[in-house]
C-alpha cells in the first residue's frame, strides 16, 4: 500500500514539474497570443448584438452550440442518474431524510424560498446585462428546493412537472435554434432585433434562451437531489 | 436540399426533449422517435454524402458567425462516411433494441432516450470543427455510456460503469488541459484556426498538447495502457449497447484522435507512435482475449485489438493507409456488432455470459448461430467476407510503406485472433448443450437487425467497390490538410459587419 | 520605484500554482483514497483544479470584468474606437465561457459518480475500491 | 457473359440452392449437388478453353481469371475426384445430420480448388485458397470428433500458411504493383536479395503446410482421419495437391532464380523424404483404417514434394504423375474404408476382419489401390516412382534415394496391414451380417480402381497434359525423351528395357492368382478366431483375438526411438507455453478502477519523460 502511495506521489510529482515548467512560460497577467477570437467578440458582443455581458454573448450566442450540448449533458445526467437509481415499477424510494427541522428552521425556509427563487429568476433574466445567467440562476432555484426539502421531511416535487418544465425549455432552446436556421440560414441564428445596449429586452435571443436554461437547470438540479434524496433501502 | 449537417445534432437533441413529454401521452412513441429519428439521419446523411462527394466539403456555420469566430460543423467525405456509418449502425442496434425492456415503460423510456443521445455524441464528435464543443460531445457521449454500461441492475455493471467514468473523467479533464495550453498559445478554439497557425506554437507547447490530447482521446480511442476500462463496460453493458461502443462509440474516439494527429498539429513521430500503441494494443488485447472464459469480455478484448489494427493502418500515414483503416473501420463496427448483438442471444440465459453456454446452440438458434460465425469470419478477415479486404489493403499498405516487420507481427496476433473465434464457432455447432441452459429465440426485430447486418457484410466481401470509392475520397480528404484549412476558414459570409 | 507584490514572480505565478496543487491533490484523492466517495471527491477536486487553471489563462493583471456595465459606457458613444479601448483593459471572456460549461460538465459526471456509488453500496455493502473487483482480466 | 464467370456463378449458386434445398426435401438436395458437379466438369471441358481469361477488377485492383495447361492438369484431379465423391457422398451420407451444411461446404471447397486454379492473380488466388481452408475446416468438424483438437490444429496451420501467403503477396504488390502471377515470374529475377529468400519461403510456408510437410504436417493425421470419409477422398486426394500445385510454381518461377539454390532445394527435398520414413513408420503403427491413410497420405505427399524439390523435368514429371496417381488410390482407399465404415460401423482393425466375401467389390477395388500405392507394377504408383527414383539418382542425390526406397519399401508393411486387417484372416460372427456397400458408392471406387489400371498401363494418357503444362511452366517438352505414346507399353524408359521385365512380372501375377484362386476354392475352410484352444483354454467371447492386434509389433520396437518425438508434443508445449504467458500477461487487466486510473498517469507521465525522443 505504501508502495502504491509513493508511486502515485512520485508520479503526480514528475506530471506537475512538468505542467508548471510550461505553465511557467507563459507570462501571467498579459495576453499570450496575437489574433485570437477574444477581440472579436469583445466588440462585436456590445455594438452588433446590444449585450453588455461578453460571456453571456459567448455562451448564448457565438459559441451557443457549446450551451446546447452542456444543458443536454444536465439533462443526460439526470436522465442518467435516474436510469442508474432506478428500482422497478414498484419499488419507490424512501426519504433518506425522516425528520423535519425545527419550527424556526421551517419558517424560515418557508419565507426565504419566494425570495430565493426571485433571485434566480433575476439572475438568469438579466444574465446578458450582469454577471449571471440562465446556469448561475438555475442553481440558486435549485437551492431554494433543496432548502424546502431539507426543511421538510414531506416535501415533495413532483416528477412530472419537472420533467416537462425541462423538456418545455429544452425544447424551447432547439426551437429557436430552428427558427434561427428558418430564418437566417445558420441554426442558433439571431432572428430577434437586437434593441439597445444595457436594455432588458436587447440581445434578441439571449434573453430567451438564458430564461430556458434557467428553468432548465432550476428543473433539473431539483430533479437531480430529489433522485438522490429519495435513495434509501 | 434535404437539409445540413447541424440537423444531426438539432432533431435528436429535440427528440430527446420531446420524448418525456410524448412519453406521457403515449408510450409506444418512446420507442418509434428514436427510431424515425435515425432514420431521418440516415436518410439525410446518405443524401449529404452523395453531394458531398461531388461537390466537395459542405461546411456549416453555427449562430451566423463564421468560423474561427464561430463554432462549425465539417461534412467532409472522411467525417461524412463516419457519420453515416455511425447513424446507420444506431438504426440498426435501433431496431435491434426495439422491445427492449419490453415491460418497463421508465427503463424503456431511458435506454432510449441514452441510446439515442450516444449516437448523436459520437456523430458531433465526428462533425464539428471546434476542439471545445468536441469536448462537450465527447462529454454528452461519456454520460450516455456510463450510464448504459449501469443499466442492468442486478449485475456488476455498476463496478464496469464506476472503472469507465474513473478514467473517462480523467480523460475529459487531460483533454481540457490540452484545449487550455492551446488556447494560451492561438487564443482560438476552431480546429483549422489552429491548424493554420499551429506554427506559432512554442513547441513545448504543442508538445505538451499533443501529449495530453494522446491521453484524453486514448481513452476513448481505447489505446493500450488506458483501456482497462474497456473489457468491463462492453461485457457488463446490454447487449446492444455493447455493439454500439464498439460500432460507434470507439470510432468517434478514433476519429478524433487521428484528427487532432493528422490535421492540428504537425508534430513529427505521432505517426510511428501511432504504430507502436496500436501495436502494443492489438498484441497484448489479443493475448488477453485467448485466454476469455467469458463470451462477452472475449468480444471486448477482441474490439480492443481490432481498434489497435485500425490505429496502425492510420499510423502509416499514406492515403493507401488510411484507406485501409477506414476499411477496417468500417468492417469492424458492422462485424463486431454483429458478433455482440448475436452473441448476447447466444448466451442470453445468465449474468456470467461463459462461453460454454453456446454450447450447441446451434441446434437451437440456427439463424443467430449462423450470423455469429458470419460475423467471425469477417472479423478474423477470412475472405470472401468484408474483412478479408480491409485486411489486405492494410497489410499492402504497410509493405507500400515498407514495414515488413510489423505485417509479421500483425498477421502472427491474427492467428490468435482466428483460433479464439474458431474456439467459439466449434462449441457453438459441436459441442452438446448443457442441460440448465434453455435458448431464447431472438425476436423478429432482432433477426431483422443482424440479418441485415449479415447482408452488408456480405456485399461488401462481394463487392467491396460500393464503398471503396467514397474511402478513397475520405482518406485524400484527411490527408489534404491544406484543403480542410481552406474550406473552413473561407466559407460563408461574415454576417456582421 | 513602484514595487507591487505582482513583481515576485511566485506571487505572479500563484494562481498557476495553486491550479497544481488542486490538480495534485485531487488526484492524489483519486489515485489513493480507498472509499469510493474519497474517489468522486478527488475527482470533482482535479476538475476544480483544471477549471482554475482555465480561468486563470484568461486573466489580464488588473483588468476588468467583460461586461460594459451602464456605468462603464455611461457618456461615450458605441463608436468602435471607444469600444476598442474598453475592451483593452477587460479580461479574456472566452476562459469564462468555457470554464462555465466546463464546471457544468463536471457536475454532470459528479451527480453520475455519486448515483453509481450509491449502486455499488447496495451491491457490495461496502465503498472499499479494492473490494469492488469482481470482474478482471 | 464469359464463360468462366458462369462455372463460378454455376459452383457458388449450387452450393447455395443445395443449402436451402436442405430444408425442402432430401431428395431435391441429392440431385441438386450432383448435378452442380457434373454441370461444372461438363461446362469446364466442353466450354472453357485453355487460355481463355478473363479481366476485372476489383477496387482498383486488376484480376484476371483463365485456365493454363498447367492448371488442367490438377483441375482434372480436382472435378474427377469432385464427381466421383459426389456420388459416392450422396450414398455415404444418407441419413447422416445437417446435410445442407455439409454439401455447402463440399461445393464451395470444390469451387475454390477451380478457383486456385484458374486465378491468375494473387489476390483471387488467396481467396479462393482462403475459401479452401475454412469450407475444408468446416468439413473436418463435421463429425464433431476431437473438434478443438484436430479442427484448430488444421485452422492454425493453414492460417499460418495462409498469413504467410498473404504477406509474401503484399511484398511483390508492394515491389511490383501488379498482382498478376506473371508479372510477378517476370519480375523475380530483378527482386532485391532479401525478397529473393523470403518470397519462396513465405509462399512454401503456405504450400507445404497443405501439402502436409515435416515441420508444419502435425494438423493432417487428424484432419484426414476426423473428416467424413466422403470428403477425405477430396480431402487427401485434392485439395492437398493445392499445395503441390503452390509449390511447383514456387520452385519454376522462383527458386530457379536464386543465386544460390541448392542448399534450398535440398532441404526441400530432404525434408519431403524425412516426411516420408517417418509418416510411413507411423502408419505402420496406427490401428485405425482413417489413420493409416491420414499418415500414408502425408508419406506419399513427401515422395511428391521430394521430387518437386529436385525439380529435374524427370523429378517434375515424376512428382506430377504421382499426384494424379496418388489421388486415384488414395481416393479410392478412403472411399473403401469408408464403405467399411458405413455397413460395419467401425474403422479399427482389431475389430474387423475378414470381410473379403462379403464385400468383395470393396475389397477388388482397394487391392488393385494398394498395389498402386505400393508402387508395384502394373499399375500407375510404379511408373511415378520409378521416375522418381531415375530422377533422383540422374541428379546425383544418392542418399536421398536411399531414404526414399527404405519409406517407399516400408509403405508394404501398412499395405498389408490394411488388406489383411481388413479382408483377409477369420471371419467373425460379428461381422456376418456385412453386405457389401450400396452401389453408388462400389461404382466411383470401382471406376478409380480400373483408372489406376489404365493409366499404369498406358500412362501415357496422363503424361500427355501433365507434358503440356510443364511446357506453359518453361520446361521443354518431355515427350521425345522420357515418353511417348508410340506402342501398348509405351516407351517411358527408354533408358531401361522395360518391356521383358513387366511381362515377366505381369505372367507371374496371372500364374499366381490362377493357382492360388483354385487352390483357394477347394481347399479353404473358414473357422472364426475363436475356433482356437491356447494352453488347453477355449478364449472367450469378449476376448480379442483379431489378427491385427498388436500387428508388426516387433518392427515398431525397432524403429521406436526414431518416433519417439514427435512433433505434436513440441508445438503443443509451445502452445501450452504461450497460453500460460498470455495468462500472466492479462492480468494487467487488474479489476481495481484505481489501478487503471494510475495507468493514465503512468501514461502520461511517460510520455512526458521521453517528450523530446518521442515527439519532435
Amino acid at each position: 500500500m505504501k508502495m502504491k502511495k509513493i508511486l502515485v506521489i512520485s508520479l503526480l510529482a514528475v506530471f506537475g514539474v512538468y505542467l508548471a515548467e510550461v505553465l511557467f512560460k507563459l507570462d501571467f497577467g498579459r495576453q499570450f497570443f496575437q489574433q485570437g477570437v477574444k477581440d472579436f467578440y469583445l466588440i462585436t458582443s456590445p455594438i452588433k448584438l446590444q449585450v453588455a455581458n461578453t460571456v453571456t454573448a459567448i455562451v448564448v450566442n457565438f459559441r451557443g452550440f457549446d450551451t446546447l450540448g452542456e444543458v443536454t449533458v444536465l439533462f443526460l445526467a439526470t436522465t442518467a442518474m435516474g436510469s442508474i437509481l432506478y428500482k422497478g415499477r414498484h419499488q419507490l424510494g424512501e426519504r433518506t431524510v425522516l425528520f423535519s427541522g425545527s419550527r424556526i428552521v421551517t419558517t424560515g425556509s418557508r419565507l426565504l424560498f419566494p425570495a430565493i427563487i426571485l433571485l434566480g429568476a433575476y439572475v438568469f433574466i438579466h444574465g446578458h446585462l450582469t454577471p449571471g445567467g440562465g446556469f448561475q440562476g438555475g442553481v440558486i432555484i435549485a437551492t431554494g428546493f433543496l432548502l424546502m426539502l431539507m426543511a421538510y421531511a414531506d416535501y415533495t416535487v413532483s416528477h412530472v412537472v419537472l420533467s416537462v418544465v425541462e423538456s418545455l425549455a429544452g425544447i424551447t432552446f432547439a426551437t429557436i435554434g430552428l427558427l434561427g436556421m428558418l430564418h437566417g440560414g445558420s441554426f442558433l441564428q439571431d432572428f430577434l432585433p437586437n434593441g439597445s445596449l444595457n436594455d432588458l429586452l436587447s440581445g434578441g435571443i439571449i434573453p430567451i434562451i438564458y430564461i430556458a436554461v434557467g428553468f432548465k437547470v432550476g428543473a433539473e438540479l431539483t430533479g437531480l437531489i430529489y433522485t438522490a434524496l429519495n435513495e434509501k433501502d | 436540399m434535404v437539409g445540413s449537417p447541424v440537423l444531426f445534432i438539432a432533431v435528436p437533441l429535440l427528440a430527446a426533449f420531446l420524448i418525456p413529454l410524448l412519453g406521457m401521452v403515449w408510450k409506444e412513441s418512446i420507442r418509434i422517435l428514436p427510431g424515425l429519428v435515425l432514420l431521418y439521419m440516415l436518410v439525410l446523411a446518405i443524401t449529404l454524402l452523395e453531394q458531398v462527394m461531388h461537390t466537395g466539403t459542405i461546411v456549416e456555420i453555427l449562430a451566423g458567425w463564421k468560423p474561427p469566430w464561430g463554432i462549425n460543423l465539417v461534412f467532409s467525405p472522411f467525417t461524412g462516411i463516419l457519420a453515416t456509418l455511425m447513424i446507420l449502425m444506431g438504426f440498426i442496434i435501433w431496431i435491434y433494441s426495439y422491445r427492449f425492456k419490453n415491460v418497463d415503460f421508465e427503463e424503456a423510456k431511458k435506454y432510449f432516450i441514452l441510446f439515442m443521445m450516444l449516437v448523436t455524441g459520437s456523430v458531433g464528435i465526428v462533425l464539428t470543427g471546434d476542439i471545445f464543443n468536441q469536448f462537450v460531445f465527447i462529454e454528452i457521449t461519456s454520460i450516455s455510456a456510463y450510464a448504459l454500461t449501469a443499466f442492468y441492475k442486478h449485475r456488476d455493471s455498476a463496478e464496469a460503469s464506476f472503472k469507465y467514468l474513473m478514467v473517462g473523467s480523467l480523460s475529459s479533464m487531460f483533454l481540457l488541459l490540452a484545449i487550455i495550453l492551446i488556447y494560451s498559445q492561438l487564443g482560438t478554439l476552431n480546429m483549422a484556426d489552429i491548424a493554420s497557425k499551429a506554427h506559432l506554437m512554442k513547441p513545448e507547447f504543442k508538445i505538451l498538447a499533443v501529449i495530453f490530447f494522446i491521453v484524453g482521446l486514448g481513452i476513448e480511442a481505447e489505446i493500450f495502457p488506458l483501456n482497462g476500462w474497456v473489457p468491463d463496460a462492453y461485457a457488463q453493458a446490454p447487449g446492444p449497447v455493447g455493439a454500439a461502443f464498439a460500432g460507434i462509440v470507439v470510432k468517434a474516439g478514433v476519429y478524433a484522435l487521428i484528427r487532432i494527429i493528422f490535421t492540428l498539429f504537425d508534430v513529427s513521430g505521432t505517426h510511428q507512435f501511432l504504430i507502436v500503441i496500436g501495436l502494443t494494443t492489438m498484441i497484448i488485447s489479443e493475448m488477453a482475449a485467448i485466454r476469455q472464459d467469458r463470451l462477452k469480455r472475449m468480444l471486448a478484448y477482441s474490439s480492443l485489438g481490432q481498434m489497435g489494427l485500425v490505429l496502425v493502418a492510420f499510423g502509416i500515414g499514406t492515403e493507401e493507409g488510411i484507406f485501409a483503416a477506414m476499411f477496417l473501420l468500417i468492417n469492424h463496427a458492422i462485424g463486431k456488432s454483429l458478433l455482440f448483438l448475436s452473441g448476447s442471444y447466444l448466451v442470453y440465459n445468465s449474468a456470467d455470459k461463459y462461453i460454454s453456454e453456446t454450447n450447441g446452440m446451434g441446434k437451437f438458434l440456427p439463424v443467430t448461430s449462423f450470423l455469429f460465425a458470419l460475423g467471425a469470419l469477417a472479423v478474423v478477415g477470412m475472405p470472401p467476407f468484408s474483412g478479408f479486404w480491409g485486411k489486405f489493403f492494410m497489410m499492402s499498405a504497410a509493405a507500400h510503406a515498407n514495414m515488413l516487420l510489423i505485417i509479421a507481427l500483425i498477421l502472427s496476433v491474427s492467428l490468435i485472433e482466428l483460433v479464439y473465434y474458431f474456439r467459439v464457432i466449434n462449441r457453438i455447432y459441436f459441442y452438446k448443450k448443457e442441460s440448465h441452459i434453455t435458448p431464447k429465440k431472438p425476436t423478429v426485430n432482432a433477426v431483422i437487425a443482424m440479418a441485415t447486418l449479415g447482408v452488408i457484410i456480405l456485399i461488401i466481401g462481394f463487392y467491396p467497390d460500393l464503398i471503396s470509392g467514397y474511402l478513397h475520397q475520405a482518406s485524400q480528404a484527411l490527408l489534404d490538410k491544406g484543403k480542410y484549412i481552406q474550406d473552413v476558414l473561407s466559407t460563408g459570409q461574415l454576417l456582421t459587419h | 520605484m513602484n514595487f507591487t507584490l505582482f513583481d515576485l514572480k511566485i506571487v505572479e505565478y500563484s494562481f498557476f500554482i495553486t491550479a497544481i496543487l488542486v490538480i495534485m491533490i485531487g488526484l492524489y484523492g483519486a489515485l489513493v483514497k480507498k472509499s469510493l466517495i474519497k474517489v468522486v471527491i478527488g475527482l470533482s477536486i482535479f476538475d476544480s483544479g483544471i477549471n482554475l487553471l482555465l480561468i486563470s489563462i484568461g486573466y489580464i493583471t488588473s483588468g476588468t470584468a467583460p461586461i460594459f456595465s451602464p456605468a462603464l459606457v455611461k457618456d461615450m458613444p458605441l463608436t468602435l474606437e471607444n469600444i476598442k479601448k474598453l475592451s483593452e483593459g477587460m479580461v479574456d471572456p472566452v476562459p469564462q465561457a468555457l470554464v462555465l460549461t466546463a464546471i457544468v460538465i463536471g457536475f454532470g459526471v459528479t451527480a453520475v459518480a455519486l448515483s453509481l456509488v450509491i449502486r455499488l453500496y447496495r451491491h457490495h455493502q461496502t465503498l472499499n475500491i479494492d473490494e469492488i473487483k469482481n470482474l478482471k482480466w | 457473359m464469359n464463360m468462366i464467370y458462369i462455372l463460378f456463378t454455376l459452383m457458388f449458386g449450387g452450393a447455395i440452392l443445395t443449402f436451402l434445398a436442405h430444408k425442402v426435401s432430401g431428395l431435391l438436395r441429392d440431385t441438386l449437388f450432383v448435378l452442380t458437379v457434373l454441370a461444372s466438369t461438363v461446362l469446364f471441358y466442353t466450354k472453357i478453353h485453355t487460355g481463355d481469361t478473363v479481366d476485372f477488377s476489383i477496387s482498383g485492383l486488376s484480376l484476371q481469371w483463365g485456365i493454363n495447361a498447367y492448371g488442367r492438369i490438377f483441375s482434372m484431379i480436382v472435378l474427377g475426384l469432385g464427381v466421383m465423391a459426389s456420388f459416392y457422398s450422396v450414398s455415404y451420407m444418407k441419413g447422416k445430420e445437417r446435410l445442407g451444411y455439409f454439401y455447402f461446404n463440399f461445393l464451395i471447397s470444390l469451387m475454390s480448388m477451380m478457383g486456385i486454379l484458374m486465378s491468375h492473380d494473387l489476390v483471387s488466388f488467396f481467396i479462393f485458397w482462403e475459401m479452401m481452408t475454412w469450407s475444408s475446416y468446416f468439413i473436418v468438424i463435421y463429425n464433431g470428433k476431437n473438434v478443438q483438437r484436430s479442427g484448430i490444429n488444421y485452422i492454425i496451420f493453414s492460417a499460418l500458411g495462409a498469413y504467410a501467403m498473404l504477406m509474401a503477396i503484399v511484398m511483390v504488390y508492394a515491389h511490383t504493383q501488379s498482382l498478376m502471377i506473371p508479372d510477378m515470374m517476370q519480375a523475380f529475377p530483378f527482386f532485391p536479395a532479401a525478397y529473393k529468400i523470403w518470397l519462396p519461403i513465405l509462399f512454401l510456408t503456405a504450400f507445404t503446410v497443405k501439402a502436409a510437410m515435416m515441420p508444419l504436417h502435425v494438423w493432417a493425421p487428424d484432419a484426414y482421419a476426423d473428416s467424413p470419409m466422403a470428403y477425405t477422398s477430396v480431402f487427401s486426394g485434392a485439395l492437398s495437391k493445392m499445395g503441390i500445385y503452390g509449390m511447383i510454381m514456387v520452385f519454376v518461377t522462383m527458386v530457379n532464380y536464386l543465386p544460390d539454390d541448392t542448399w534450398f532445394r535440398e532441404t526441400i527435398a530432404w525434408l519431403g523424404a524425412i516426411t516420408a520414413i517417418m509418416a510411413t513408420l507411423w502408419a505402420i503403427a496406427q490401428d485405425d483404417a482413417r489413420k493409416l491413410l491420414a499418415w500414408s497420405s502425408v508419406a506419399q505427399l513427401g515422395y511428391i514434394i521430394t521430387g518437386v524439390a529436385v525439380g529435374t523435368p524427370l523429378a517434375m514429371l515424376s512428382a506430377l504423375f504421382l499426384s494424379v496417381m496418388h489421388a486415384l488410390f488414395k481416393a479410392t482407399l478412403f472411399m473403401a474404408v469408408g464403405a467399411i465404415e458405413k455397413q460395419t460401423g467401425t474403422t479399427k482393425f482389431t475389430e474387423v476382419t475378414g470381410l473379403i466375401r462379403k464385400m468383395p467389390w470393396t475389397f477388388i477395388s482397394s487391392l488393385l489401390a494398394i498395389i498402386g500405392l505400393a508402387g508395384i507394377p502394373p499399375l500407375g504408383g510404379f511408373v511415378g516412382k520409378w521416375m522418381l527414383y531415375e530422377s533422383l539418382i540422374n541428379s546425383n542425390h544418392y542418399i536421398l534415394v536411399i531414404a526414399i526406397f527404405f519409406a517407399s519399401t516400408s509403405a508394404f508393411l501398412y499395405c498389408y496391414k490394411f488388406l489383411f486387417g481388413f479382408f483377409l484372416g477369420q471371419e467373425e460372427k460379428e461381422w456376418e451380417h456385412v453386405k457389401e456397400a450400396p452401389a453408388l458408392m462400389v461404382l466411383p471406387m470401382i471406376i478409380m480402381a480400373t483408372l489406376l489400371l489404365v493409366f499404369g498401363v498406358f500412362p501415357g494418357i496422363v503424361l500427355k497434359p501433365i507434358d503440356l503444362g510443364m511446357q506453359t511452366l518453361g520446361y521443354s517438352t518431355t515427350a521425345g525423351t522420357f515418353w511417348s505414346m508410340s506402342g501398348l507399353f509405351n516407351e517411358w524408359g527408354n533408358q531401361i528395357m522395360m518391356r521383358p521385365l513387366a511381362y515377366a512380372i505381369g505372367g507371374t501375377f496371372l500364374f499366381f492368382l490362377i493357382i492360388l484362386t483354385v487352390k483357394g476354392f477347394k481347399e479353404t475352410r473358414y473357422v472364426t478366431t475363436k475356433d482356437i484352444s491356447s494352453s488347453g483354454e477355449v478364449p472367450l467371447e469378449h476376448e480379442n483375438l483379431t489378427f491385427s492386434e498388436g500387428f508388426y509389433q516387433p518392427f515398431l520396437r525397432a524403429v521406436c526411438p526414431v518416433m519417439k518425438r514427435r512433433m505434436m508434443t513440441y508445438y503443443q508445449g509451445f502452445g501450452q507455453g504461450m497460453e500460460a504467458f498470455f495468462d500472466y500477461l492479462r492480468r494487467v487487466y487488474s479489476g481495481n478502477g484505481q489501478t487503471y486510473a494510475i495507468y493514465v498517469i503512468v501514461f502520461v507521465v511517460i510520455l512526458l519523460l521521453f517528450k523530446n525522443s518521442l515527439f519532435g
